[in-house]
């Protein structure tokens, strides 16, 4: 059987398909397909300082090959989160990453320290790419004063693996890319979603009660490969590779692009039971390519 | 123990009731899991060009014995209408048993209010509740009597009331001005109601005014029907509830707006 | 009948449905179709100084709802485009625009000129944002700075209307078009291609001979839908909307989010005879939403 | 005058060749155009959720007095897989003819090479050439005898030699490797092809050294098929070409690399 773990950080994972933040719920929503401990990681979805009740309804468009969400990091918060959900699931016998959300970089800090003190979770993965909140979210990520400023503050006060989630709507993703390995980030995911938006044509209403709101989904997959390609080759940490996921030659296809890991996103609303699905598609086709360790394909193209 | 499945559903029948409505019969490879009365399925809508996502579909009936599940469907746009398409023999894959369920009335005398293709989750509830003894009777709206379904089956298990807007059956106008309203003595102590928004709040509006409880179920547009996405909210008194996974099914007084 | 003609500067278009840069020929590919001269206008594929060869083939490859393609403005230049060309199509009964290219200032501005003396010209596009050229291209319509100055150079020589396309490869899409506005654009169409990749998982090789390519079509609607919208309310020119429009409920979502006319592109591929349908559709629901005039659309939402 | 049309094209037959490989039977609404041998049509792919644009598939045969036209064709992805599964009653969109067309040769004994389904323009060709009593022999090959096809249509028009991977059919070898190419007198004046680029290199490279034309028809990825994109080109002697219209078949003295 070829290896396929992989490394990101100080974090060993078992094998490269984690789930992507706010699609996955905090994993026990898909107790019931399949076993999650068998996930590389699994990214629960954006939690902020305190409770958000996230946008109004409704919040969903269905897009050719894709769908445009308008979620708006609905939580309960962090302390919620270490009361409440934190024992529940942290003795899974996987990763536990959690999507660190804020709309100051004082929420960012507040909610990263409280997180480096729970020991089971190995890492956070910084969003600074949310284009559904009004208020910071997105706004980190679109500029590499800002990117880098919140970066470096979470990386004083998190001792762990700190990922940095980049936002695909930018001039130069790579540059982005540099300025937070610059800043400490032991790896960056991308990418978040696009920014998009849909109209009712009947109606002559936007279908988001936010007007705008992130696409994702198999339409986004050719532009989160160049970026993961283009990221790839401007920085030295590992690169975790996401946009339109659904099956395992879409994951290779990122990976050979130059992702150490990936996330399985949208996949799962269509099949919660892909994960395993990819996983095993990696491993077949590491065998028909006569590959020992799925490390030898990262980045090949 | 589980209680999600993902099945690959065998078409046994696929029944044009008209030209935009069909009833589907499908059997599970296994076993049928235990499935409650307002439970809904995510249904897989295969060579689709524009459909992406999964639709979600009421549990119509369900029979045990013969381990078979129906879904009834109109036809409204892509998705519905490939489903339409399928045939008997095919096989439809489907995540099941999704959200809570209509719960049991405290008293015996309920009425079903259904508006077009709302009645779907009601068929399984007036079974459920005519084994349990309860007196169901059935009131179904449409715009014309081809929006009217199934009666017979409905029938099965206690009184059918129809209104359609053009008044091609049962009495004229909307649901909620079906003559029943306007009884000096309302027969009934709940009120559970599946269909358009509008009917399902100018239903809360008379239970509220009658003192009864009403129970509505909630067709939120949804991307993963299970709880992960929180795209299918809606406004409770307690913030945003997942329609998928704590509902369809609400008591009105829960839901922000409707009272 | 509702009134269909719209203005872009001007040009008064007898309907709003334009055909896209590079998905249209010259037009004659498409005369077995339909009658090409019912058209809003026709804008001709990219022109510029001299013959173009273009990248090597492979050029395109499919995508989820989408395709990425690597033309790489293969064009025989002005000069042949003046002589061979225009004479063959100037007399069609609708406006012919052209797509202006270039690697330089200098060699739009000759572009341009000449142009500038075909009567039967009367407007160009200036293509700022092609993404599958090495030189100049998407370079000019990703910073502000450059695309100000391309644009006045060309303002200056170019005394008809004058409609910059826009990339839609920026952080800041509005602010562009502002930049491009003040600089003397009459109007801003857009979007054009998204950078993209595609891999060929089995063979583990892009699948472009350039790597990158341009996305377009229904993929990237959402995202266009959004870019337009928000340049719309930015700026006071008329905005022109394009980005995966494959029949008339798409081209009024665009007229609804802003754009006063549209263009077509890949949708050309998938039914060459796509264009008077999309023109009869937008007229079907004019007169189904009672408007006597399309104008009383745009912007609606 | 029109040359290019698109027609929704009634499918009269859908044959099962074997598992990889039918053949569609189909009828224009309209009288059946003027098709030439070489040309192809650009096909669309209904209700598959990752095909987007049409296929280009080659003519394989016309017969004007019924009015059909018929598409040999592989599986090899999505889009034909699905145009496999079309029935017999339904109705193909398509946009034909398209391309340019081989053309006559100077003298009267020619050879035409084809491999896996790029025989499918040559059945069309050879009964043009045997109406012009032109000589006409046909080489196929393939990896197996599954891939060898139709040999009794093209045993109508002339001889056919066949070259199999595994001989399980004809000799063994690939084509190139066909006794025929070995004898002394080589017998033919001119070769057309289609098939495997490598093949179509391999018998370029035989014509060069027997010094006689080949035109080999190239299967390039095409977006529109009409010359609108240019997404198609292979490099010529003048600079890209458009396989869809200045091809899709070429002198293989007109292509870079190819000699
Ligand atoms: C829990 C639940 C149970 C349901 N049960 C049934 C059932 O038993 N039988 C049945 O026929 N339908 C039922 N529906 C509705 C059904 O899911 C939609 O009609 C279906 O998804 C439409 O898919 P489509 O591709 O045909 O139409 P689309 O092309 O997606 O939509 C066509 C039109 O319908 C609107 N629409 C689509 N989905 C919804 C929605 N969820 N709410 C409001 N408007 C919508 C769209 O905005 C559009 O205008 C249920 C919905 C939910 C959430
Ligand atoms: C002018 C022309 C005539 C043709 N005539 C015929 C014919 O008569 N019968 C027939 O069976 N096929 C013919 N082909 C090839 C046919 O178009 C492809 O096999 C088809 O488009 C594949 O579609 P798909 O969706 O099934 O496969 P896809 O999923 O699109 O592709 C499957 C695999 O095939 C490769 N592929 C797809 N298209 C091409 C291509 N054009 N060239 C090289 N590789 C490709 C892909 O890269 C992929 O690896 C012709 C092609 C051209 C350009
Ligand atoms: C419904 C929904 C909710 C999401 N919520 C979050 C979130 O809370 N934090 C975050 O970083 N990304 C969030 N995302 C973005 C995804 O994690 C992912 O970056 C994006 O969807 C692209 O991947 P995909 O195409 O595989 O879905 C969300 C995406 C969706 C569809
Ligand atoms: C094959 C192809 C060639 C193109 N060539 C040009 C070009 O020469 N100049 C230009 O401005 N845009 C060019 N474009 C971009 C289109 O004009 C259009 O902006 C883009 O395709 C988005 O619209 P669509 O989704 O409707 O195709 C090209 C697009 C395609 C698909
Ligand atoms: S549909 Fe995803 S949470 Fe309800
Ligand atoms: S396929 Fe478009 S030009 Fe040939």
């Amino acid at each position: 059987m070829p290896n396929l773990s992989v490394r990101i950080g100080n974090l060993v994972l078992k094998n490269p398909v984690m789930t992507a933040s706010g699609t996955f719920g905090y994993g026990e929503e898909f107790d019931d397909f399949f076993d999650i401990s068998t996930l590389g990681g699994i990214i629960v979805k954006g939690t902020t300082g305190s409770k958000r009740e996230g946008n109004p309804y409704p919040r969903m468009a269905e897009t050719p090959s894709g769908m445009l969400n308008a979620v708006g990091l609905q939580n309960k918060g962090v302390d919620n989160f270490i009361s409440d959900i934190y024992p529940r699931i942290k003795d899974t016998d996987t990763h536990i990453i959690v999507n660190v959300s804020g709309s100051t970089i004082d929420e960012y800090l507040m909610v990263a320290s409280k997180l480096n003190e729970l020991e089971k979770i190995p890492a956070i993965e910084l969003n600074i790419s949310c284009p559904n909140v009004k208020e910071g979210g997105m706004a980190f990520g679109t500029s590499c004063p800002s990117a880098i400023a919140v970066t470096e503050a979470i990386r004083k006060v998190y001792h762990k693996t700190l990922i940095v989630k980049l936002s695909p709507n930018v001039t130069n993703i790579a540059e982005m890319a540099k300025a937070v390995e610059g800043a400490g980030a032991d790896s960056v995911s991308l990418i978040n979603t696009l920014l998009g938006m849909a109209i009712d044509a009947e109606r002559q209403k936007p279908v988001l009660s936010t007007i705008t709101g992130g696409l994702s989904g198999p339409a986004v997959k050719p532009i989160a490969l160049r970026m993961v390609w283009q990221v790839a080759k401007a920085v030295k940490i590992p690169v975790i590779g996401l946009g339109g996921i659904m099956n395992a030659a879409d994951a290779i296809e990122f990976m050979l692009a130059g992702a150490t890991a990936v996330q399985i996103g949208t996949a799962n609303f269509i099949d919660p039971a892909v994960c395993p699905k990819i996983i095993d598609g990696i491993q077949d086709y590491l065998i028909r390519h006569r590959n020992t360790d799925v490390n030898e394909i990262i980045g090949k193209i | 123990m589980k209680n999600k499945f993902i099945h690959d559903m065998l078409v046994l029948d696929n029944k044009n009731l008209n030209t935009n409505y069909f009833l589907l019969t499908l059997q599970p490879p296994v076993e049928m899991p235990i499935v409650k009365a307002g439970q809904f399925a995510q249904v897989e809508i295969k060579d689709a060009k524009n459909t992406f996502l999964r639709r979600p579909l009421s549990v119509h009936d369900v029979n045990y014995k013969e381990n078979t599940i129906k879904l009834l469907v109109q036809i409204v746009g892509e998705g519905t209408q490939k489903l339409s398409e399928i045939k008997k023999g095919e096989s439809l894959n489907m995540i099941y048993p999704l959200g809570n369920s209509f719960s049991f009335p405290d008293s015996d005398n309920v009425l079903l209010v259904g508006g077009g293709c709302g009645i779907a989750p009601l068929l399984y509830l007036a079974r459920i509740f005519s084994e349990k003894g309860i007196k169901v009777t059935t009131l179904v709206g449409g715009a014309t009597n081809a929006d009217i379904l199934e009666t017979d089956e409905y029938l099965k298990f206690g009184d059918v009331l129809i209104t359609t807007m053009d008044a091609s059956i049962g009495e004229k106008g909307l649901v909620t001005q079906h003559s029943i309203f306007k009884e000096d003595n309302f027969r009934f102590s709940k009120i559970y109601t599946c269909g358009p928004q509008p009917m399902m709040k100018a239903l809360a509006i008379i239970a509220k005014e009658k003192g009864i409880p009403c129970e509505v179920s909630l067709e939120n547009m949804m991307a993963c029907g299970i709880g992960a996405c929180l795209c299918c909210v809606v406004d409770t008194i307690d913030g945003n509830k997942c329609t998928c996974t704590e509902g369809p099914v609400f008591d009105y007084k829960e839901l922000k707006g409707w009272n």
